[in-house]
């Protein structure tokens, strides 16, 4: 039986993580922004999932304890989302832009 | 085990892609094709269209898109209640009674807003 | 009880090497079969149905040229779609544009492999059946919109704006109003909601369940957007919605996804309060057990067939309720609809969520089922609940028509906020 | 066949990771996301983590990608779309950067040693398996895999109680916050060249206007 190694899903994980970082650095739209943060975030539950599947749960711990954060971390990302567009709609009702570049009225 | 299942649901899905496609695909041999460029305009009754057509929209609709997402990620926590309910019992259901009551707070809050009239 | 759950796991007691252990054709053939060939079939003929039927309604005779009683119509309708010109607006999106409509259409194929047919005649039982079902499902709110969107057409855009306000709007109460099933049933699973079924009755036969049916109904009409909530596709308004830019087989698949779609929600509401194919009154587990561990396929086959038969009877019950309505009631206005989800159905559906727990406690629980003090408890509880949702949407629903005709400056208030 | 599957989904998954960051159009960044999110639900179904698989595919496609799909249409910038474009030399930044942190990253995945009698992770090739005799014990690991949802349900209200509610606060807070956000009495500007055109140009184009000039262009 040829089982993924664990290294395999971490690699993936790394690699969606880095892809999300990136998009955080280069884009320049704050919903684009906003879509890497969430690539990052799925790439940090991958992590989670794996290391509580691999692993064996230390004795009184939860049997599913990688799953349970994975699912609260889903709830903050999609409070996260629903807070992160109305700030961008806000933001875009006051310059008319939706480019994080703009939203710099607090540099000196 | 759960692979196995989702392996069918991953069969079906590619199978239902195809189907999708074929008939698409079969159409373009057999369709008769005669391009006119009055026929590639857009459909907006026969007149031209005229400005911008992916324009602003309201902000109505996204206030129903996060009514609606906060709703769905509270289904989320709903759904392993009602599972775990016949082993957990009374106390499971006062917790969730605190929780929906914390949700209604919001679903008030948005009827007193007036934002839930489509005007 | 214990019997019935060992046996609705088979397959995820199965052995480890399961990926080498497919049956790999077995699989295929019930894929081409069953769901490439039944399924689009019966939703051939549903189209066929409809038609005669809102005929009937109209004074009408219906589709009669093609065969007898009409009934090679919607091959002839077919072959019409397939032979027309591939027609795509210049200023559209083309991938986009194709994308859409194979969307929608695998999300309502995908919803159907869960549901059990008869006994050992789901295709698949993930434990996690039901939410696996209504995520899904909630993929055709993205699919319509990409349509409207792609299409670069504003009746369009506006037509699938529309619809996807709809559906996230009636989604909610779609999905809050399995949660008594769920609770009842103590599973995700499908197969286990029939077999818990076969086992005690019916979940509608309770208040709690006949108002969460009776919710669920109105989310699944709402849900593949059948008159009177037909207002993303109003023709007379918008044309034909988000498919306006679609023509001859790229429209037949929205069209064979609609109706997939209905057949969908009708094969749902079947199998999770009507009873999946049994009979209204409770049969013993017994010969279900020892017959549905399958071990002859004629022992199979004896069971499952009244019992696909009953099914089907009860879906097609379900599908023409939704061609009655259609036939009986005119289009809600926009704020109607949007109102009614939100102030009514929703409330609604989570003060009956409560109900159902008492429910449960007093007639699930309990070793021996008390009906009447459920029935006595629930009863009174659900009608309170109606009238009082009610009364607090119809004060709400009053008072807005005097701010519109009225308050001119109101409107102005409202509109300058969006 | 397990090996092959894992490849083909996370070739995939980081395929469309980088259409997301790379496409230009904003709409096909939100479909190659939604291709991502899919991917990554492959993934828990691979990690046996099904009921994950389901829950994301019900928050982030069916809702969190309807909002960002909503998000661009209310924000599209009616000037033009240079917004989204990708500038070289911050690309090529960008890149570098991401070059540099992913090859120490899989450095440190690959040469992890274990810590406190935990095997390192470059030797976990296999994982547990989660079918002994003694699997139908409630509180294993075993027995979780093949009812998540039953467990999840046990460990939220047990264990997790206080995240639980607080989730519940975390949620209303959200929708509270992005109604206050959203239902802002018009529009506020410090510009006051912007404050001039702002009365048409943010409230203009609202769909029931676009709808009203429909209607009298049918007629």
């Amino acid at each position: 039986m040829n089982d993924i190694p664990l290294t395999w899903f971490l690699i993936f994980a790394a690699a969606c993580f880095v892809i999300g970082l990136m998009g955080v650095l280069v884009r320049r739209n704050a919903i684009a922004v906003l879509m890497a943060i969430e690539i990052m975030l799925n790439a940090a539950n991958i992590n989670l999932v794996a290391f509580w599947r691999y692993g064996t749960p230390v004795e009184g711990d939860s049997p599913i304890s990688g799953v349970m954060f994975a699912i609260f971390v889903i709830t903050v990302a999609a409070a996260e989302v629903a807070v992160g567009i109305g700030l961008i709609l806000l933001c875009y009702r006051r310059w008319h832009a939706a480019d994080v570049d703009r939203f710099d009225s607090l540099s000196g | 085990m759960i692979i196995y299942n989702y392996v069918f649901i991953g069969m079906l899905l590619l199978g239902a892609i195809g189907f999708a496609l074929a008939p698409v695909i079969v159409m373009g041999i057999l369709a008769p094709r005669k391009r006119s460029s009055s026929k590639a305009d857009t459909y907006e009754c026969g007149l031209l269209t005229t400005g911008e057509t992916w324009v602003r929209f309201r902000i109505q609709y996204y206030i129903y898109a996060i009514m609606f997402l906060v709703f769905d990620v509270e289904t989320v926590f709903l759904y392993p209640w009602a599972v775990a309910y016949e082993r957990l019992g009374l106390f499971a259901l006062a917790e969730m009674v605190v929780f929906l009551l914390i949700l209604a707070v919001g679903l008030a809050y948005a009827w007193g807003k007036g934002v839930l009239k489509w005007v | 009880m214990n019997v019935a759950c060992d046996w609705a796991f088979p397959l995820v007691w199965a052995q480890q090497s399961e990926l080498d252990s497919i049956p790999w054709l077995k699989w295929i053939i019930v894929l081409a079969v069953v769901f490439f060939g039944i399924f689009p079939g019966i939703v051939a003929y549903t189209v066929w149905g409809e038609r005669k039927v809102a005929a009937r309604f109209q004074d009408r005779i219906g589709p009669n040229r093609v065969g007898p009683l009409g009934l090679l119509q919607p091959i002839a309708d077919a072959i019409k779609l397939i032979t027309k010109e591939d027609l795509v607006p210049r200023s559209a999106d083309r991938w986009v544009h194709l994308i859409a409509p194979v969307l929608i259409l695998v999300s309502a194929f995908l919803v159907l492999p869960v549901i059990p047919f008869g006994v050992g005649l789901a295709a698949v039982n993930p434990p996690s059946g039901l939410i696996y079902l209504i995520a899904v499902s909630s993929l055709s709110a993205l699919g319509i919109f990409l349509a409207g969107w792609s299409s670069r057409n504003k009746y369009s855009l506006l037509g699938a704006m529309r619809a996807v306000a709809q559906l996230v709007s009636y989604e909610v109460p779609q999905v809050l109003s399995i949660v008594p099933i769920i609770l009842w049933a103590g599973s995700l699973s499908m197969v286990t909601i029939f077999d818990k079924q076969v086992l005690y009755g019916w979940f509608l036969f309770s208040p709690p369940g006949m108002l969460a049916f009776v919710t669920l109904t109105i989310a699944n009409i709402a849900e593949v957007n059948r008159t009177p909530f037909d207002l993303p596709e109003a023709e007379s308004e918008i044309i034909a919605g988000y498919h306006t830019e679609y023509s001859g087989m790229r429209f037949g698949l929205f069209f064979l996804a609609e109706y997939l779609s209905v057949f969908a929600v009708s094969c749902l509401g079947t199998a999770i309060f009507l009873g999946g194919g049994t009979l209204p009154w409770p049969l013993t587990g017994e010969p279900v057990v020892t017959l549905g561990g399958g071990e002859t396929l004629f022992a199979m086959l004896l069971l499952n067939l009244p019992l696909i038969g009953i099914f089907m009877a009860k879906v097609s019950l379900y599908i023409f309720l939704m061609f009655w309505i259609r036939a009986t009631l005119p289009r809600l206005r926009v704020d109607q609809l949007m109102a009614f989800a939100w102030k009514f159905m929703v409330p609604l559906c989570i003060i009956n969520i409560f109900i159902s727990a008492v429910w449960y406690e007093c007639v699930i629980r309990p070793s021996k089922p008390n009906y009447l003090l459920g029935w006595g408890v629930t009863l009174p509880l659900v009608v309170v609940s109606i009238i009082g949702v009610l009364a607090l949407y119809r004060s709400s629903m009053k008072a807005e028509p005097v701010e519109l005709t009225t308050g001119s400056r109101r409107r102005s208030v409202v509109r300058s906020v969006s | 066949m397990n090996q092959i599957l894992f490849g083909v989904i996370a070739t995939m998954g980081v395929l469309s990771a980088l259409g997301t960051v790379l496409a230009r159009n904003l709409v096909h960044a939100g479909l190659f996301l939604v291709a991502f999110f899919f991917l990554i639900a492959c993934q828990f179904v691979m990690l046996e983590a099904e009921f994950l698989a389901a829950v994301q595919v019900l928050v982030y496609i069916g809702a969190v990608a309807i909002i960002l799909m909503f998000g661009i249409m209310l924000t599209r910038n009616i000037q033009g779309d240079d917004t989204t474009t990708v500038s070289r030399a911050g690309f090529i930044a960008g890149g570098l950067a991401a070059v540099g942190l992913l090859t120490v990253l899989i450095f440190g995945i690959t040469h992890e040693e274990g810590r406190s009698g935990r095997p390192a992770w470059n030797s976990v090739t296999t994982r547990p398996a989660i079918y002994p005799a003694s699997a139908r014990k409630s509180e294993s690991q075993a027995a979780a895999i093949n009812n998540m949802g039953l467990a999840v349900g046990e460990d939220l209200l047990t264990r997790y109680i206080v995240a639980f509610e607080a989730a519940g606060i975390l949620l209303t807070a959200a929708l509270v916050g992005a109604i206050a956000l959203a239902i802002q009495e018009g529009p506020v500007s410090d510009d006051p060249s912007d404050r001039v055109k702002s009365k048409q140009n943010a409230e203009s184009l609202a769909a029931d206007e676009a709808e009203s000039l429909l209607t009298s262009s049918r007629a």
